[in-house]
């Protein structure tokens, strides 16, 4: 067994067991920070498969912004110490069953096709083409969804900051329907 | 600009008239001048149609037009008529200006009133005038759909229970009219070539038979949900009762002769052969029909009930003799929607009247209105004596047509099935006697009544423009008959090549 | 030929000018004026029908002997089909002449008389408008050319019958009266109807010259199929038989006529005596050749039940107290007694006997019977009222009317000479030669007739002295001119002679009277009025004993044989109760109900299925991946 | 590096992530809950895309672009997510998701 394959049995390992802690842990901080290993080592992986620019990406975005904004959130809704009370069984055996089912048709699925290796040359990934890319707007470059993404993202801002502005008038608005 | 066109055209332009007016008054001056314009046009068209027929122009259908518009499903707008349709449209307009007037006095959103009876008009209109199945279709849709507005609004009663219904029972019928159309479309080239949804091109193939078997019945049914078919009529004394008053006019005077006119023009016209295997399923629902609304007419208490049910014993006198399939009979189905279209818009606008003023409708609470009331009263005889067929006033006309038409049958289904639409006219002397009887004479039963008012300027104009047409037609039926049998020829030849007996 | 008589247009469109132009502007005008108005036109009608009988009988040629048949004007008024259409027309035969002249004479009186009668009434404009009306559709029905036509004026006479009997709409008396008659004599017309349309799909023809003349083919091609043993010919003339015995008030469906009083005693004189009620008779004398040629079973019919009514009327008149009562009940008495003269008639010269007798009958019945009425209403107008219990020896304040009232009564009693003394003398022959049965019933109905004739003038003109509020004066003489020329008539009218005038055939032929039948006619006439005479006469105890004596004969009689009870029975329990109400009900709660119950199902389905809408997330998005994971399993798996 | 490494592998793994995810997405009454079964999705996601780039189309770069928007939009979403979940806190003092059902029929 060579090493980057003991590398991805770690990292899967890795992943997989701090995924499922993620979605059972009754502790929502401790979650957070199972799904923080979790990101960490999905970085890795695109380390393994020679994606450095996402890989520090990924780092910087989901590990550093976006699970910081989680545990946040948690801190500004709950007590840290808070135990969150525990699934409803009947509700967690059938996702469970869906879930593994699902589970075992993906994969059947997965196991049964046959990929076809290519031969093609591994393109140069680098800064600079990464760069190129994103602003050209020739065959192969992503300038569009790259000003929608923007756009997007400007938006989600203006939005997130409206829904969550304080005594906004629409959240304050007296509801109708409610006796 | 083709004069059809014109037609659907002038209440789109009133609507738009009414939309820039913010004051009531101009409101109903606005329409009123707008569906006066309307009659004009529809006298001025009746006019040209038998001047040109006078010329020896023999096409089927005149003023045709055709424009494109929706390319690859081939469909046109395309308008032409004949003389059925000409009687027809002379019959929307007139209904529509007596119900304008009838509706002076609307206060509740008035703009919105007018705007909603006016588009119901244009789309009535729009469907006479069409050749075209798809457009058609469009235009019925248009006519149906300002009816839920118009009862639920400013209806009364159980308005939004009556609204809903109608709108339902009446969609429901378009459903199965929608698969008939289609089922049309999609059978009318059968030796290959283009698909078509003009009538004039499909009527002159002949659509296979399975299809037929298949289509004919939601056609016609789809139709006839409009046109009152038994047992698929139940929306109407609901419907009408809610109804605000020239929205009840309207609807029975003329939305529910869309039924009847679709019913033959679509269902019998494209598919005689079916409609020859059939007719003896529907014969029989009609001609129970008409005798059953009758006697349902006869206890009903309130007055639009009344006359809801004597709609569904005419409008099954209507469709009963489409089914009759000889040119003496269809000939009298036409005249009978004109008559009963006339008459019956009379009728509510006089029950409207009548309500306004004695703020009830039920006919044991009235009693003695023709002492207060002299001039509506005998208006409302007049309608009366028309609605059970008395010679002098159009319902007499249409009914004897269609019993002779009926009658041309030798075999004895249909000759018994005329006795027992023929049984009709008595039974509707007993129910329009029975309320002529206790509403407008004997003593007057409440001390309120004393001090009501005799009909003001707009209702006179409204119950007067019906009244002189009920008796035209009555008195002089000589060319409306001739000219609704001459186009009924070529209609009649179509049929004969299905049922040459 | 036509164009001498383009005039006769003007007969019926007078009447129809006036109606418009008092019905529309009647109360603009004055009353009077309106009244007057109205009577100037009949006035010219009557002058132009007088012409029209003169220049018809007298100063046109017949062709071979006969009266011809002339079409004075003929338009198309509604083309059914290509053979079939209904057209406008004016037709002058023997019959449509005679009835011109009985119409336009009675109305002319009625109107004159009118003036008098209706002063000061509520509606007196609306009145004179009705007449017109009544007038214009009547004269139309006489003068139709063609059995459409004939139906179409059949309608307006029925609905003008129904605007008078309803004239005073407040009384709701009237206005049930008014609506009973509008609907026993609609349903007749429904007969009427059918039998049309049967008659006209055998012959092909509405037209009377084509349908009834013997030779022509319509009346050969029309005896066809049979059906339950008659020609289809027989039953459509029977149903148009039907219609016939609507408007003439015949057994069973008379009840109509007597109730029909409640209008106002001109109006029971004009229509509901000697104009509108024979309409059946005439009917049946119109389509007579029909009749005898192809339907003779039909005839049958109409003899047996012209006699029955004849005789039923005639026993209830000798129980009724009301005074118009007891002459709607003699109406219907002498009315069944045409039926039989036509039901007894053969055709061709004097073989045709009872059909002039019929219409000679009709004539002067015309002239006593309206007579009888405007008296009566000048009797009620001098005591207002109309029971003769409350009546009695008013020979001394009403001297006009109670001469012209007896000699009404001495000429229905059948008194030489007064003129019903000959008409149904011929009638006896004729049913004599024919059918001793129904010779018999009349034998005896002419006795009852003199009977209750004269016990209704005896107890009015003589008997107890009565008590009146006011005295009782004297009518206006608008109102006893009109008695006195009707009168006159009756006395005369016997003289003209009818057989060279109203043949069938239109070939004259001599009359003679049998006085071997005559004489035990007249002589049962005079039994009858001797008996009135003694009852009646002075107040006496007899009467109330002969009533004991025949105690539920003369409760039936009274009661009219139950019949107004046997309808209110069929309308009230059967049509309301047992079928409208049911197929109300089965409207609004089967057929409603199951489309109100399509509507429920779909909203409980709704309901049910509206669980899925939880607003809880996690089980839409249980559903969700169910769902898609569902898709790719087929898709994968299956599909593939 | 990752030669020797089946592309399955990946595949494998991302899937066993996916529907961890999609079980936390279902089983999680916390609305934070949720938004991290959901970031578990989409980094599978990213995953797979990033595989079948390496693996199958080696010369092209839209699988990295597609992972690259992905975490953008992740961002993006996470951000407006926490938004609302604070808003329906102040609102419904609690963040559990079967509390916030008022759009149940």
């Amino acid at each position: 067994m060579e090493m980057n394959q003991i590398i991805f049995i770690l990292f899967a390992a890795i992943i997989v067991v701090f995924s499922i802690l993620t979605v059972t842990s009754r502790r929502i901080l401790r979650a957070a920070v199972s799904l923080l290993f979790v990101l960490v080592s999905t970085a890795g992986l695109y380390f393994m498969l020679n994606f450095a620019f996402l890989a520090a990406v990924q780092l910087a975005l989901y590990a550093g912004g976006i699970v910081v904004l989680i545990i946040f959130s948690i801190l500004l809704t709950s007590h840290i110490s808070q135990k969150m009370e525990a699934v409803d069984l009947k509700k967690s055996v059938f996702s469970a069953l869906a879930v593994i089912l699902g589970m075992i048709l993906t994969i059947t699925t997965i196991l049964q096709f046959s990929f076809q290796a290519t031969t093609a040359a591994a393109a140069e990934i680098n800064m600079e083409v990464i760069g190129k890319a994103m602003l050209s707007y020739e065959v192969d470059g992503f300038v569009l969804p790259f000003e929608l993404i923007s756009v997007l993202l400007l938006a989600a801002m203006v939005a997130a900051i409206i829904i969550a502005k304080k005594g906004s008038p629409v959240s304050d608005a007296p509801n109708p329907d409610k006796p | 600009m083709n004069i059809l066109s014109l037609l659907v055209l002038i209440p789109l332009l009133t609507i738009a008239g009414i939309l820039f007016l913010k004051d009531t008054q101009k409101t109903r001056l606005v329409s009123a001048i707008g569906m006066g314009i309307q009659l004009i046009v529809a006298a001025v068209l009746v006019f040209m149609y038998l001047s040109e027929r006078k010329a020896g122009n023999t096409d089927e259908m005149l003023f045709v037009r055709s424009y494109e518009w929706f390319k690859s499903l081939n469909i046109y707008y395309t308008v032409g008529v004949d003389g059925i349709s000409v009687a027809m449209i002379a019959l929307t307009s007139i209904v529509v200006i007596a119900g304008i007037f009838a509706s002076w006095q609307v206060e509740n959103l008035t703009r919105e009133f007018f705007i909603s009876l006016i588009l119901l008009s244009s789309g009535v209109f729009g469907f006479f005038i069409s050749l075209d199945l798809f457009t058609m279709f469009l235009f019925y849709e248009v006519a149906v759909i300002p009816m839920y507005l118009l009862i639920g609004i400013w209806g009364s009663g159980p308005k939004e229970y009556s609204a809903m219904k109608l709108t339902l029972m009446l969609m429901g019928g378009s459903a199965l009219l929608l698969v008939g159309i289609l089922g049309i479309y999609f059978n009318s080239a059968p030796g290959g070539g283009e698909l078509s949804f003009n009538i004039l091109e499909i009527s002159k193939i002949q659509i296979p038979i399975e299809a037929q078997r298949f289509f004919f019945p939601l056609t016609f049914v789809g139709f006839g949900v409009l046109g009152a078919l038994f047992p698929f009529h139940t929306w109407s004394p609901d419907g009408h009762a809610s109804a605000p008053t020239a929205v009840s006019m309207l609807h029975a005077g003329v939305l529910m002769k869309l039924g009847g006119y679709g019913a033959f023009r679509v269902a019998m016209f494209l598919m005689p052969e079916a409609a020859d295997e059939m007719a003896w399923i529907f014969i029989i629902l009609t001609s129970v029909s008409v005798v059953y609304g009758a006697f349902g007419a006869i206890v009903q208490k309130d007055l639009k009930y009344i006359n809801a049910y004597s709609s569904v014993s005419h409008c099954g006198l209507v469709l009963f003799a489409i089914l009759m399939m000889n040119k003496t009979a269809m000939t009298g189905a036409i005249l009978q929607m004109i008559s009963h279209g006339l008459m019956t818009a009379l009728f509510f606008a006089l029950i409207g009247m009548i309500y306004g003023r004695t703020h009830t409708r039920l006919i044991h609470e009235m009693g003695g209105l023709m002492k207060v009331i002299p001039f509506l009263g005998v208006v409302y005889v007049i309608a009366g004596l028309a609605s059970l067929g008395l010679p002098g006033l159009s319902g007499f006309v249409a009914e004897m047509t269609i019993f002779f038409g009926a009658f041309e049958h030798t075999d004895p289904f249909h000759r018994i099935a005329t006795l027992v639409a023929v049984s009709s006219i008595v039974i509707t002397a007993v129910y329009i006697l029975r309320v002529v009887g206790t509403l407008l004479l004997g003593p007057i039963k409440n001390d309120h009544f004393n001090h009501l008012e005799d009909a003001t300027w707009f209702e006179r104009i409204s119950t007067i423009t019906l009244v002189v047409a009920v008796a035209a037609i009555g008195v002089a039926p000589y060319w409306l008959s001739t000219m609704i049998g001459d186009s009924m020829l070529p209609i009649v030849n179509k049929l004969l090549t299905a049922n040459p007996f | 030929m036509t164009t001498d008589f383009g005039y006769a247009l003007l007969i019926p469109l007078i009447p129809l000018l006036m109606f418009l132009l008092l019905g529309l502007a009647g109360n603009q005008l004055k009353a009077r004026l309106s009244g007057l108005l109205g009577t100037i036109g009949l006035g010219v009608v009557f002058v132009l029908s007088y012409y029209t009988a003169y220049k018809y009988f007298f100063a046109t040629e017949k062709i071979a002997g006969a009266f011809s048949k002339i079409t004075a004007f003929d338009m198309v008024w509604l083309r059914f089909s290509d053979s079939l259409h209904i057209n406008m027309g004016i037709l002058l035969d023997p019959i449509s002449v005679m009835m011109l002249v009985v119409i336009s004479t009675v109305s002319f009186m009625v109107h004159i008389y009118s003036l008098g009668y209706m002063k000061g009434e509520v509606g007196f404009e609306r009145f004179y408008a009705f007449l017109s009306l009544f007038s214009f559709s009547m004269l139309g029905l006489v003068l139709a050319n063609n059995i459409f036509q004939m139906y179409i004026f059949w309608e307006l006479v029925g609905v003008s019958s129904f605007l008078l009997i309803g004239f005073y709409y407040q009384r709701p008396t009237a206005v049930l009266a008014s609506k009973k008659a509008f609907i026993v004599t609609r349903f007749a017309d429904l007969g009427f109807l059918i039998g049309i349309l049967l008659l006209s799909f055998n012959t092909g023809t509405f037209d009377f010259s084509i349908l009834c003349d013997p030779q022509g083919a319509a009346i050969a091609t029309g005896s066809g199929a049979a059906f339950l043993g008659l020609s289809v010919m027989t039953w459509s003339l029977i149903f148009v038989f039907m219609g016939g015995a609507g408007k003439s008030a015949m057994f069973p469906l008379h009840i109509w006529l007597p109730d029909a009083m409640e209008g106002p005693t001109p109006v029971s004189a004009l229509i509901h005596a000697a104009t509108m009620v024979v309409a059946g008779v005439y009917l049946v004398a119109r389509l007579f050749p029909v009749y005898i040629i192809s339907a003779p079973d039909a005839l049958v019919v109409v003899a047996y039940i012209g006699a029955f009514s004849s005789i039923f009327a005639a026993v209830i008149a000798c129980t009724q107290t009301d005074i118009k009562r007891v002459l709607a009940y003699s109406t219907m008495s002498q009315i069944g007694l045409m039926m039989v003269g036509l039901g007894v008639s053969g055709y061709g010269g004097h073989e045709g006997l009872g059909y002039m007798a019929s219409m000679f009958h009709l004539f002067t019945h015309a002239m006593f019977k309206a007579l009888l009425f405007l008296g009566a209403g000048a009797i009620i107008h001098a005591v207002h009222s109309n029971h003769m219990t409350e009546m009695g020896g008013l020979r001394k304040y009403l001297p006009i009317t109670h001469i012209t009232f007896l000699i009404a009564c001495l000429t229905i009693a059948g008194i030489p000479p007064f003129s019903a003394f000959f008409s149904k003398d011929e009638i006896l022959v004729a049913a004599w030669h024919h059918d001793k049965l129904i010779f018999a019933v009349e034998y005896i109905v002419a006795g009852l007739t003199a009977f209750y004739m004269f016990r209704l003038y005896f107890n009015i003109f003589w008997g107890k002295e009565t008590h009146y509020h006011h005295t009782p004066h004297e009518a206006p003489a608008v109102m006893t001119i009109p008695l006195i020329f009707l009168a006159f008539l009756s006395v005369f009218s016997g003289f003209i002679p009818f057989s060279k005038l109203v043949t069938t055939d239109g070939i004259p032929f001599e009359g003679h009277i049998d006085w071997s039948l005559a004489l035990p006619s007249v002589f049962i006439g005079l039994v009858g009025i001797i008996i009135a005479m003694v009852m009646y006469k002075k107040e006496t105890s007899l009467p109330d004993k002969v009533a004991a004596t025949f105690k539920h004969g003369y409760k039936w009689a009274f009661n009219k044989f139950y019949m107004d009870e046997v309808y209110m029975f069929v309308t009230k329990k059967i049509i309301f109760a047992y079928i409208s109400t049911p197929v109300a009900w089965f409207d609004r709660h089967i057929v409603d109900g199951s489309m109100n119950g399509i509507s429920r199902l779909t909203n409980a389905f709704s309901f049910r299925i509206r669980e899925f809408q939880s607003g809880q997330l996690q089980k839409y998005g249980f559903v969700f991946i169910s769902g898609v994971l569902l898709l790719t399993f087929l898709m994968v798996y299956l599909w593939n | 590096m990752n030669n020797g490494i089946p592309l399955q592998y990946f595949l494998i793994l991302a899937s066993i992530m996916f529907f961890v995810g999609i079980y936390g997405f279902l089983t999680r009454r916390n609305l934070i809950g949720i938004l991290m079964s959901v970031e578990l999705i989409l980094n599978s996601v990213n995953i797979n895309f990033l595989a079948f780039n390496r693996y199958l189309y080696p010369d092209r770069l839209e699988g990295l672009f597609f992972s690259l928007f992905i975490i953008a939009v992740a961002a993006a979403e996470a951000a407006v997510a926490i938004a609302i979940i604070i808003n329906i806190y102040r609102r419904f003092s609690t963040v559990n998701v079967e509390h916030v059902n008022e759009m149940r029929f």
